[in-house]
């Protein structure tokens, strides 16, 4: 048996840096961090030295200057003597109300897409396919000009509504118009209006919020609450005697009388969209470029939707539907209580990240003229200003924002629902 | 070194044009560019590289023609841009002349019965997008105190499309372009063209601030093209009128057969007679892309010769 | 229930289902009647069918292919009887224009050379997809093909491919060397050093010397005349070739336990997804000259093709990383317990299974920048798109909306529907071949 | 497929069979597409039945199993299951469904719901039995199959003996008079078989009615009152355990006998 | 966990345990963050022992194994492998691995190469052997686990036996003086476990020094000259296979011997 002595104790030696473990990931991170510092460092200087040539410093301050541009679909009020900032701002509001629609309707259409194409109706399954595959494999750019073109072309000018022999005539009892510069609904107004409250003074920020919908919301959301408390009542019986009262005329009732009562004394009515000069007028005015756009984003997304649903519905395997089947369950509570909950956590995260596609691509804007924040940012003010890299640097730290915010959620939602394994 | 020396070492010059403008910049199926604008980019190019083909077309839109320029990626923009204080100033631009004096104009299907712009409060307009037009129209429709609903379009296909189709009741943009798009319209007569001109559009091609003999280069191209017409040199006669001196001392000096202009610009005494031979004198580019006798049929109008009562007025060449 | 045994004598024989089982009349009821609900459906189909049908076919069939301009078209269809604004398609402008809307600009002459560099990219392509068809030998092309293909569409001397190629190699001995005398992480940076030294600063002086002494070389076309499909192909081809190493790169960052690498590649990675590509477009067009050292101009289609690349490498790094994480954790520690080092297993173990099991992925994200090249008519390119509205302002085609746009949307749809029907194919070799 | 030893001794005294009918099916046809797949099966299962069965792979076990709970739909024939004829009418499938349990090779447990659960879920929705109630018969059931402990946790986090017998426990919860099992053990590893099992020799001493489709003969043998033999979709022999293994009389049934029980 | 009958002579002849020592551990610790999973182990193993370590679930026993080659780093002690200390300096742990073998419960081969490939990499990477060379040694290996007819297959068509040999075989292609078991048997079929058993002993017959982590009792009884018993992060109890079978002393052994030797 021989005795091992200790090995001589070693000092630090140059070598390990790159030979022994402790070091070397130091010595990557050092090089990498370097490297990537040097690269930062070079496409600073550049820049610096670049904007001094051409003579544009860095500098935010045109956003204050009257921006001198109109802007059609607003949310907000705006005219052409506001500033750059508030037309951004209107932009992007805009993006979010696109994308907000679209992804709405995107929802909607792909899961009913989804299902339709397991559907065993042959006819149906293959119709879906065609819709799937033609939206999926034609750039979403093309769709948006394409649809954005139909819109135009087929559907009749505010002309066609004049005269005598008008070629065209409003919908639902005179209180739509279709029409090729987009769509008049009519409009909620109050009469006796409770008026606006003003956030922000006078600033380009400024957001003026009705009260008229707060006062809304609140008694809306009393109503659910009261609902939602008969509701878990409901439940307790059912959890005590097995049958469920029936409920559902007094949930409405609660919901929905003192709605109409607090709409009764606000004076509700809708303003109708009539002809009247060159267009319509009253109502609410959605643009054509409004349309084209969320119908192209929601109707291409649609199709990945639709693709992620069946791939959620099919990941659950049939075994499941027997079981429930076999149990007694009927088809309606095999899918509420059994598949729609499993397939739910399949779908959610790619649902997600088509939201944020559609998020993104609801830059694309541009193509139709709908004035985002691409359109009024990255377009207009930036053409105006001349001010490129403040405004796309802005313009992607935005996006970057909605982006991040996304992702946070669809995260945080990853977290919670983990099915628990062994 | 100079943008001069650098388009001759390079044999080619790059010229940054739009990417679509009846008459003024398109391709044809052979992929050659042509038009109005296309026309200045020739002559400058023949003048320089005594070759009229050796010009490199790069097509820009509204938002990347400035930054084209600024970044030396293209050595002058004939692309109907409008002088303004700002973009000589503040986007230091040198604009070298004025190749065609327009201002924006409307026009509206002749069955609304309009027949003046202040008669169109609530009207739906089509604009090309392009940042003096908005700018005038808001200006425009503001200071009158009338409404109007705003449809910006990109390109002035989509917008003649938008227009027909009746999605919006009057197309704004320059002049010009509103003469263009009409003519190509099935039923023209259908169509008018108020009479407010809301605006002054000169346009013209641009150089980048700070390289004076390149700027000279471009903007004596184009008086000799101007100056041509004046004087009565057209493509067809240059070639005679060049061989010799004739008795005009102007036409000697400009063609070269007498005093050294070319060398003063850096080029050689022939440059203005090939400048010329590419597509003949102002008249004859006028004619030939956007005259009355081509589908896009604009009348002289403000661009005549200062001594048929237009504005086209050359500098003299001595 | 006395006498339960009993034993069949006679196997009895397979029988015809009952009518309504099978046939033609079995098919219909089973898969289009089977309920009420799906018969409504069914007809509801037909009669969507047979209205958009009826709406398209007749304006489609249109006998206008000769036309040579769209009032040219209007006196044809006139002439055929058929008036009004949706009487007909008017394919003249395709007929005119479609050469240009595959090649751009292109110089006629020279079209064989796109022809040959995308015929030869299936070649170069095969032996990747199709790997257990083709002879191995054919990937000494596939990794030669990324320097002729830039060589055959811009053409120039052929020195300076193979200078860059040389790079490679430099880099490669420099690493070699370094790695067998000292150590691999030295002999990687010196390597990548070697060969950054020899692009910036050697190589165009040495292609520039030998294309004096040996001037080989096709005729260099500017990137300008590219054009139309060529164009969206080649940004498409170019971006994902390019991106493969980087989203390798970057996968592994994500993936390392060193937090810087891992914070760089993270931000990196998010930053380019969180913003749309139409920014990045911006940023190519309008800011990138000002990032480059005062002077500096490179080419418009360079710059595109410099950010859609890294925009498609942050995507292929999440492709490549999920192709990692499908790796069991036995994979590493069997390359570690026989010694493997670092980037060994990394070049033999792991990188060539979490490839593979990504091909579909990476499918999909190509086919998502092919479409999304589109996206560069917005800044003046001249792409299927940009043409099209180039097209339209020719006096002769002003006008012209559909015809353009269904050609265009046509071919994507060929294109990307083939694309991604191959990669649903190979995705289900994997599932079965892989075991 | 071996014959694994049943070291308990198996309280035959309540499995008596009685002479109710539990489920009559007479020259009972089914085809998938043109696939004669069960051809004129007559079988009358009386009520406390232990009935096996058995046959080579694709001989329509699983399938004349399905069509006793409507899983599939047969297309010739009659099925009477408790003096319910099973009909495409909804309610009469209703019915026959609360009544029969079914038990599957791959337990398909639901995998979102914790085992309590899952075994409350059909109590409470199709039988509407107040969840307190249901709870407590759950529970009872769990600590049948022993495995009350685990009440609170998901599917994920047992192993395959465990997830059967809690699907078996589900089962139960229904408290239904028929009990079908489709190879419930052919997925599990031989320690988990006999758990399994075990559970479905006490449901036996019970005086369950039970059709059980398997290859574990020791439990044929100990367990079940008939044998029966099934291949090319028609029922071919059947009898009692100890002559059906002793002495097979059909061709193919001796050819099978001899595979699974040779090795 | 059965004992498993070696039904073949063992040839002891060749197993001397030399004096030289092979890997010394001493004072090792090692954590997993706050949890401390190996409590100053100390072990002396000499060239030529065959060393079993065997013990309850979760106590160490494969930390302790992959300590030894690197494939975990220990905080605290020493260890050193033929003289050679583990420290962080990567040339150390390079030689080190390329003198130690280790076969993993699940194999661990590399699907996308061959079978010869598979024994061929390390060799010629590390070892920088010719390819020629490589391919001898490495065919004489497959011979002698007995599949040199399989070199040209890839891992997934083998059987799990066969791919556990083939993984012994790669590690003996580097010509290591020690080999490392992690339950080389644990996830494979009875007769497979047979045949891997098999290689085994032979490599004991010819004097390789092993650890190996197993509850293959029968394997420990008649090849180990030592079992190390483990619980908890510590070793418990060692000694020779007839004296621990047989007589146990500490509690938790002899609890443990009675689980796994009981049923
Ligand atoms: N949905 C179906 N469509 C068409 N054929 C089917 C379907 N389900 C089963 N079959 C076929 O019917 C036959 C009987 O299937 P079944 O599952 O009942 O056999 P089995 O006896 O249970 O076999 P195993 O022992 O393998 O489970 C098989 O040939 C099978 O291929
Ligand atoms: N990477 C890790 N991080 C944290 N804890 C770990 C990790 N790997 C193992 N452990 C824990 O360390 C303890 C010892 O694990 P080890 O795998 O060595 O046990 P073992 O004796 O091999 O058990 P088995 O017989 O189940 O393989 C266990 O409690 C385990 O949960
Ligand atoms: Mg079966
Ligand atoms: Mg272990």
């Amino acid at each position: 048996m021989t005795t091992l002595s200790d090995p001589p104790k070693e000092g630090f030696r140059l070598s390990m840096l790159l030979y022994d473990t402790r070091y070397r990931s130091g010595t990557i991170q050092v090089v990498a961090l370097f490297c990537f510092m040097l690269l930062a460092a070079w496409l600073l200087n550049n820049t610096i030295q670049n904007l001094a040539a051409l003579g544009k410093p860095i500098d935010f301050g045109f956003f204050s200057e009257p921006a001198s541009y109109d802007i059609n679909q607003r949310l907000l009020d705006y005219n052409s003597r506001d500033t750059h900032l508030r037309a951004s701002f209107v932009g992007l509001l805009n993006t979010l109300v696109v994308a907000f629609l679209g992804c709405v309707t995107a929802t909607v259409l792909g899961v009913v897409i989804g299902v339709l194409r397991l559907s065993p109706n042959w006819l149906v399954a293959r119709l879906m396919t065609v819709y799937v595959e033609m939206f999926r494999n034609v750039p979403v750019l093309l769709w948006i000009v394409f649809i954005m073109a139909i819109l135009i072309e087929t559907l009749p000018s505010p002309r066609a509504f004049r005269g005598d022999d008008a070629t065209a005539s409003m919908m639902l009892g005179d209180s739509v118009a279709v029409t090729n510069r987009g769509v008049y609904i009519p409009e909620v107004l109050f009469s006796r209006s409770l008026g606006d409250l003003h956030l922000f003074g006078n600033s380009s920020l400024r957001f003026d919020v009705s009260l008229d919908l707060i006062a809304i919301l609140i008694v809306l959301g009393a109503g659910l609450w009261v609902s939602r408390r008969i509701k878990h009542r409901a439940d307790g019986i059912q959890e005590q005697t097995g049958t469920r009262p029936t409920t559902w005329y007094l949930r409405l009732g609660v919901v929905a009388v003192p709605l109409a009562i607090l709409l009764i004394a606000l004076g509700f009515h809708f303003g109708m969209p009539a002809l009247k000069g060159f267009n319509f007028s009253g109502g609410t005015h959605l643009r054509n470029s409004l349309i084209a756009l969320w119908l192209a984003l929601s109707l291409y997304t649609a199709a990945f939707i639709a693709e992620i649903v069946r791939g959620g519905i099919m990941a659950i395997s049939r075994g499941q539907t027997e079981a429930a089947s076999a149990l007694g369950l009927r088809p309606r509570r095999v899918m509420s209580l059994v598949i729609l909950p499993q397939a739910l956590r399949v779908i959610i995260p790619p649902l997600i990240s088509n939201y944020l596609n559609l998020t993104k691509n609801s830059s694309l804007a541009i193509a139709v003229g709908y004035m985002d924040i691409t359109g009024t940012l990255g377009g207009i003010t930036m053409n105006q200003t001349g001010r490129e890299l403040e405004c796309v640097l802005l313009l992607m730290l935005v996006y970057l924002a909605i982006s991040l915010t996304i992702s946070a959620v669809m995260n945080w939602y990853n977290e919670s629902v983990k099915l628990k394994e062994r | 070194a100079g943008t001069l020396d650098d388009v001759k070492a390079r044999g080619k010059l790059n010229c940054g044009v739009a990417t679509g403008v009846p008459g003024f910049a398109f391709t044809d199926a052979n992929g050659d560019w042509q038009g109005f604008d296309v026309a200045v980019c020739r002559a400058v190019a023949a003048a320089v590289l005594s070759d009229a083909t050796a010009v490199e077309f790069v097509p820009t839109t509204g938002k990347t023609r400035f930054t084209a320029l600024a970044s030396g990626e293209i050595d002058m923009l004939a692309r109907n841009t409008t002088w303004t204080f700002s973009r000589d100033v503040d986007l230091k631009f040198t604009f070298v002349g004025i190749n065609y004096y327009d201002g924006q104009g409307f026009m509206v299907p002749k069955e609304l019965g309009v027949s003046s712009a202040k008669e169109l409060d609530g009207a739906t307009v089509c604009i090309q997008t392009g940042t003096t037009t908005e700018l005038n129209l808001a200006d425009f429709f503001r200071i009158n105190n009338i409404s109007y609903e705003p449809v910006p379009i990109e390109t002035n296909a989509e917008a003649q499309q938008q227009y027909l189709a009746g999605a919006c009741d009057v197309y704004t943009t320059d002049a010009s372009g509103l003469a263009a798009t009409r003519a190509s319209f099935e039923n023209a007569g259908d169509h008018v063209i108020l009479p407010e001109i809301i605006s002054k559009e000169p346009l013209g091609p641009l150089v980048r601030h700070g390289d004076d003999e390149w700027g000279d280069v471009v903007r004596w191209t184009l008086n000799t093209l101007i100056a041509a017409e004046e004087l009565g040199i057209t493509s067809a006669n240059v070639e005679e009128m060049s061989a010799a001196a004739g008795d005009k001392p102007e036409i000697n000096r400009m063609l070269g057969t007498e005093g050294t202009l070319g060398e003063m610009l850096g080029l050689d005494a022939a440059w203005a007679k090939r400048a010329i031979s590419v597509g003949g004198n102002y008249g004859e580019i006028f004619a030939k892309n956007i005259g009355e006798e081509t589908p896009i049929g604009l009348a002289r109008g403000l661009n005549a010769q200062w001594t048929d009562g237009g504005l086209m007025y050359a500098p003299p060449f001595r | 229930m006395s006498d339960i045994a009993y034993s069949r004598t006679e196997m009895l024989p397979e029988r015809e289902p009952p009518a309504s089982e099978i046939g033609v009349l079995g098919w219909i009821r089973h898969n289009l009647f089977s309920t009420w609900l799906n018969a409504i459906l069914t007809i509801l189909s037909l009669a969507l069918i047979y209205y958009v049908l009826a709406g398209i076919i007749p304006w489609v069939l249109s006998p206008t292919w000769s036309g040579t301009s769209l009032a040219d078209c209007r006196d044809i269809l006139a002439e055929a009887g058929r008036e009004g604004h949706f009487s007909g398609a008017c394919w003249g402008v395709i007929h005119d224009r479609w050469l240009q809307l595959i090649f751009g600009f292109y110089p006629a002459e020279l079209y064989w050379r796109p022809i040959a560099a995308f015929l030869l990219l299936g070649v170069a392509l095969a032996p990747v997809l199709f790997a257990d068809k083709m002879p191995a030998k054919l990937l000494w092309f596939s990794a030669l093909y990324p320097f002729l293909f830039p060589w055959l569409l811009w053409g120039g001397p052929i020195w300076g491919p193979v200078m860059a190629l040389l790079g490679f190699v430099i880099g490669y001995a420099v690493f070699a060397a370094v790695n067998n005398a000292m150590s691999t992480l030295l002999g990687l940076i010196l390597g990548v050093l070697a060969a950054a030294i020899w692009w910036l600063f050697l190589a165009g002086a040495a292609a520039e010397m030998l294309s004096g002494i040996l001037p080989i070389g096709l005729e260099p076309v500017e990137s300008r005349k590219f054009g139309g499909f060529m164009l969206s192909i080649t940004i498409g081809v170019v971006a994902i070739a390019c991106s493969l190493p980087l989203g390798i790169v970057l996968a592994l960052g994500r993936q390392s336990d060193l937090l810087i690498v891992k914070y760089l590649s993270v931000g990196f990675i998010e930053f380019v997804r969180g913003v749309p590509l139409i920014t990045l477009l911006f940023v190519a067009s309008l800011l990138l000259n000002i990032f480059m050292p005062p002077g500096t101009d490179f080419d418009i289609i360079l710059r595109v093709l410099i950010m859609v690349t890294l925009f498609a490498s942050a995507y292929m790094a999440e492709v490549i990383r999920g192709g990692l994480a499908a790796l069991p954790k036995g994979q590493y520690e069997g390359a570690d317990s026989l010694g493997l080092n670092y980037w060994q297993a990394q070049r033999l173990i792991i990188m060539p299974q979490a490839l593979k099991i990504s091909i579909p992925g990476i499918v999909s994200t190509f086919i998502g920048v092919f479409k999304d090249t589109t996206l560069v008519s917005i800044i003046g390119l001249m792409d299927p798109l940009g043409l099209s509205n180039n097209i339209r302002a020719d006096s002769a085609w002003n006008g012209i909306v559909w015809e353009l746009y269904g050609f265009i949307a046509a071919v994507f749809f060929i294109l990307c529907f083939s694309m991604s029907r191959y990669s649903m194919y190979l995705e289900r070799k994997l599932q079965t071949g892989h075991r | 497929m071996s014959e694994l030893a049943i070291d308990r001794n198996i309280d035959r005294s309540k499995m008596h069979v009685s002479d109710q009918v539990a489920i009559e099916i007479t020259g009972m046809n089914k085809w998938y597409g043109a696939f004669h797949v069960l051809r004129d099966i007559n079988l009358t299962v009386y009520e406390g039945e232990r009935i096996v069965i058995a046959g080579p792979s694709g001989s329509g076990k699983s399938t004349l199993i399905r069509c006793i709970n409507r899983l599939e739909e047969h297309q010739k024939g009659k099925i009477i299951v408790d003096g319910t004829e099973l009909s495409s009418d909804l309610k009469n499938i209703d019915k026959i469904r609360s009544e029969v349990g079914m038990c599957f090779q791959h337990f398909n447990l639901f995998p979102h719901l914790t085992i309590l659960e899952n075994c409350t879920l059909a109590p409470i929705w199709v039988r509407k039995t107040p969840r307190k109630e249901a709870e407590e018969t759950a529970m009872h059931f769990l600590e049948k199959v022993k495995i009350p402990e685990q009440a609170d946790k998901y599917p994920g986090q047992l192993s395959g003996g465990q997830q059967q017998r809690v699907a078996i426990a589900r089962s139960l919860c229904m408290k239904p008079r028929i009990m079908l099992f489709d190879e419930p053990t052919s997925a599990l590893d031989p320690e988990m078989i006999k758990e399994v099992l075990d559970t479905m020799i006490e449901l036996a001493e019970e005086g369950m009615t039970m059709l059980c489709v398997t290859h574990e003969m020791g439990f044929a043998r100990q367990v079940a009152n008939r044998v029966i033999f099934m291949d090319a979709g028609q029922i071919v022999e059947q009898n009692e355990p100890e002559e059906f293994f002793n002495n097979p009389q059909n061709e193919r049934t001796k050819l099978f006998l001899s595979q699974i029980l040779g090795h």
